[in-house]
């Protein structure tokens, strides 16, 4: 049996996420990991772009930054932000986003910004960045974050970044291009959402955790079918050459066994 | 035939911080961890200006000096934090103290309002934001955005008013005295930025020959028609990187966040690093010869 | 350790133009005498396309055969001539049978257009056009342009229909098979163009290596995500110029001015320079290598 | 006494009309001969745009298209439209912009699209190109055109590109940044407006023009001063200055003597 740890699972699962070929717009951390893992296993064609102007990268050492210089190393053009996140994003020529969040509602829309109340607030985060640009107009989003019931809520603090809002047809109405988020991956789950409802429902759940601790892990109803399958563990390929993105352990040691 | 001339740009750090006044709005360049302009922010900070407004797509260390030195506390920006090392830690107190307010924006949405100062247009339109609470929520303007039917589709369309600070600074690796500059790796938002700001600061690492910029005229990112002033500040981004010449310094990034979790940490922070030091050359020599050399980049991979 | 894959996009300039279907609307990159996408047109002349619709800024030569050959008969355009020269001579005869219809805007809201494409937004405001007859006088659009007060400041302002059409065609100097666009000298609309069309042509001067274009990112005008298909085509501005590779044949020009002055002159020059050669290896094999090689730019200066 | 022709004297008016230190949009043609004139005698320090893209240019050789790549030798940068027309030109950044004109009315409103009817016209010209453009917001404009009365109208057959307008107030009204015509010259006389009317009027004629010949070439009531004064010949010097930017008589090869 393979060994791994819940942050590897994570990243794996982002990989999986991804299909060959594809653009994808990816953020520091997890989302990156994930998106490198599917070019050097099964979508050696997937085209990674970064916010800050890099398009096409090749980089050989792992980022801290969007903006990170190592990002630049055979990127097939370093540009700027209008490009990105103007003509890329918004030109609709991206078919996968990854992003964060601090709270998710039932749509799947995305708080980054604030919690508690907008004008008293007990935390500022980081704010949009390019989240709402994102979730606003690639193809589907891919949601990455630590499972922690407080961050599947009811109602979030503040919206930052479109889900899909409050339901069907929400996002078309106001124009939105893109096709808002499909999968949200956590340490404990996999999440993906109803198609004719766009509410979130479990996927998968990992090994060893129980579809009860989901629920009970979530802030809202969760819609859960007969049979949840567990997802597939990492095969040992997969590890090896996920490792071999961060040797240093960057995010990768983060993660609990 | 026609003889070349060349008007020289060129002032200190000091007198280019001297003429920014109490109470200016600056457009800020640089994108996360590439080019900010930390050595201009450092020394905000040690001729204690107040009341700045700042417009940027996202930056951090340089951000959050000034918010815990309050020279700023006022920012219309998409992205606020020290990315991969955690949520900024003076911004954080200074919320708490509720004496900071945000206009928040998304990044395209503020290099769009960047590329519309920059056109001389009132405003840009963006098929973003719209559906989020950045819409209605709002501290600091009473224009943030509007949304319009659009006259030629019938959809909404947001509008985005355009920015043209008092001010617009980046930095860049290289620039003639004239203010010609190239840049290198990622740009940003920092064309939009200088092209759209009513006076505007370049901050280069190395200055070059006029000549050296006419031989290659498809590497010009900016002409020095935009550029008021030319400041020659080597490592001017440090602790931060700059593509091609050096990298971030890590272990000061994780030193500032362990020593800003108080407010005493911050103070002895930026007494040790920002005040004591005098000026940015006394910065350099604080920071020392050996950790310098450590940090330049291997010219094959610009880090 | 990430493996490069570099997918394929090229095809023949024949392929290339066999996609174009009648009717086609098409963005025309090029700006006056540098780059203009010459060899694309003449071998859409040859291929007897009919009815397209050409988007530009202002374009010379090549718009002028396409008219005279009755491949093209509606232009969005700013400007239409032969600069230097004189008025544009099959234009002006299929003028006078009423056979043109135009569509006037200036060069820089066409070229705003195509930013608007590019950005994928219905509309760019423009504080130009405004007082013109250019706003009311139309031949080919309901919507050429609205006029609205301004939500932020009530002046008035004039909003312009983006262009998102179905090909761009651009020349380039250097590309590599995954579309990948090296520009040198001015750039015109031509980046705007790529971004914007729904799909995209690039007739490259020279064909690189991807490894080439890796090494210097800086220099990627284009970046090969927003292009469909890259043609290899020696001498296709000819006999226009490519800034750093040849100069305009003015001899040429000059003949095509006098010839074309009548509809039999007219119908001889294409025979010969267009239908005759068979495609534009026939062409460049009547130019002949001592003209070409004369032809050819002094890398110092460019041409 | 110097020998010099009608185009030369044009060229020599057009650098008059420039000041040391002006960042100056020149068309092809006389335009960019008066621009390089000026730069090599009085105002060395005039900065020379070309629409195209090429900025603040050195160029050796004389340029037949705005797009030529003789601009782009020593150019301080080579970009594009945008940069020229909107970031430069719309920007307010530009200070003399020079124009040609098949047609202008008394407030200086020009044409360079159509003759005889919209519909059916009888003759197509070039259109706005960047006219319109720099007509619209450069500080100020200079035209050059040889005289014909033809060209000086009671009426535009089309109106491309905002002179004064209906007259004061006008451009403001509509939101236009520049400063409009100041100055025609033309082979047989310079003309200015009146600040108050912005109305045309005889500011000098040139050496053997009548007062009342140029009365007799302009189909509208031209405002005519007390005491007309002549223009002053070109000196020796410019005239040197001059031959030399354009030795081979591509443009200067016009004229009459």
């Amino acid at each position: 049996m393979v060994e791994y740890t819940s942050t590897e699972m994570m990243a794996v699962c982002g990989a999986h996420a991804v299909k060959d070929g594809e653009r994808v717009f990816a953020g520091t951390g997890l989302p990156v990991l994930g998106a490198m893992l599917a070019k050097v296993t099964h979508a050696p064609n997937a085209i990674i772009i970064y916010e800050g102007g890099n398009v096409d990268t090749q980089n050989k050492d792992l980022a801290l930054s969007v903006a990170d210089s190592r990002l630049g190393y055979r990127a097939a053009a370093s540009i700027g932000l209008i490009e990105t996140l103007g003509f890329l994003m918004m030109g609709g020529k991206v078919d996968v986003g990854f992003l964060g969040a601090a709270q998710i509602d039932e749509f799947g829309n995305i708080n980054t910004s604030y919690i508690g109340d907008f004008d008293a607030p007990k935390v500022r985060l980081p704010g949009s960045g390019g989240g709402n640009d994102i979730a606003s107009s690639a193809g589907r989003i891919i949601l990455m974050f630590t499972h922690d019931a407080r961050k599947f809520v009811k109602k979030l603090d503040y919206l930052t970044s479109p889900g899909h809002l409050s339901g069907p047809g929400s996002r078309e109405k106001l124009g939105l291009i893109g096709g808002g988020p499909s999968l949200v991956v956590t340490d404990k789950c996999q999440m993906d959402f109803d198609p004719d409802s766009k509410r979130i429902r479990l996927k998968s759940v990992h090994p060893g955790v129980t579809v009860d601790w989901v629920k009970e892990n979530v802030m809202f109803d969760l819609s859960i079918g007969k049979d949840v399958p567990i997802t597939a563990e990492p095969t040992k390929h997969e590890l090896e050459k996920l490792r071999g993105l961060d040797p240093q352990g960057i995010y990768l040691a983060k993660g609990q066994k | 035939m026609i003889e070349p001339t060349v008007e020289d740009k060129r002032i200190t750090l000091e007198e280019a911080v001297k003429k920014v006044h109490d109470g200016a709005h600056i457009a800020w360049g640089g994108f996360g961890y590439q080019r900010p302009p930390e050595a201009f922010a450092m020394e905000l900070i040690r001729q204690k200006k107040r009341n700045l407004r700042i417009y940027t797509c996202g930056s951090e260390h340089d951000l959050d000096i000034l918010t815990g030195a309050e020279v700023c506390l006022e920012y219309e920006v998409a992205f606020f934090a020290i990315e991969a090392l955690g949520l900024a830690p003076n911004l954080r107190r200074r919320i708490k103290e509720g004496k900071v307010k945000f206009e928040d924006y998304s990044n395209l949405a503020m290099a769009l309002r960047f590329l519309g100062g920059a056109l001389n247009v009132p405003f840009m339109p963006i098929r973003h934001m719209i559906g989020s609470d950045m819409l209605e929520k709002t501290q600091l303007r009473k224009d943030k955005a509007k949304v319009i039917d659009c006259p030629f589709t019938g959809n909404p369309v947001v509008l985005l008013p355009s920015v043209q600070a008092d001010f617009g600074v980046i930095c860049a690796q290289k620039a003639d005295m004239q203010g010609n500059v190239q840049l290198y790796g990622i740009k940003g938002e920092d064309n939009e930025i200088v092209r759209g700001s009513k006076t505007t600061i370049v901050c280069a690492e190395e200055i070059i020959s006029n000549e050296e910029i006419r031989r290659a005229p498809d590497l010009t990112a900016i002409p020095g028609l935009y550029v008021d002033y030319v400041v020659e500040v080597p490592f001017g981004s440090w602790p931060m990187q700059v593509y091609g010449l050096y990298d971030y310094d890590l272990p000061h990034l994780q030193m500032y966040m362990q020593m800003c979790k108080t407010e005493e940490g911050w103070q002895e922070y930026m007494n040790e690093w920002i005040l004591d030091v005098g000026n940015h050359k006394g910065l350099l020599k604080k920071i020392g010869a050996k950790r310098l050399k450590e940090l330049r980049a291997d010219p094959e991979f610009g880090y």
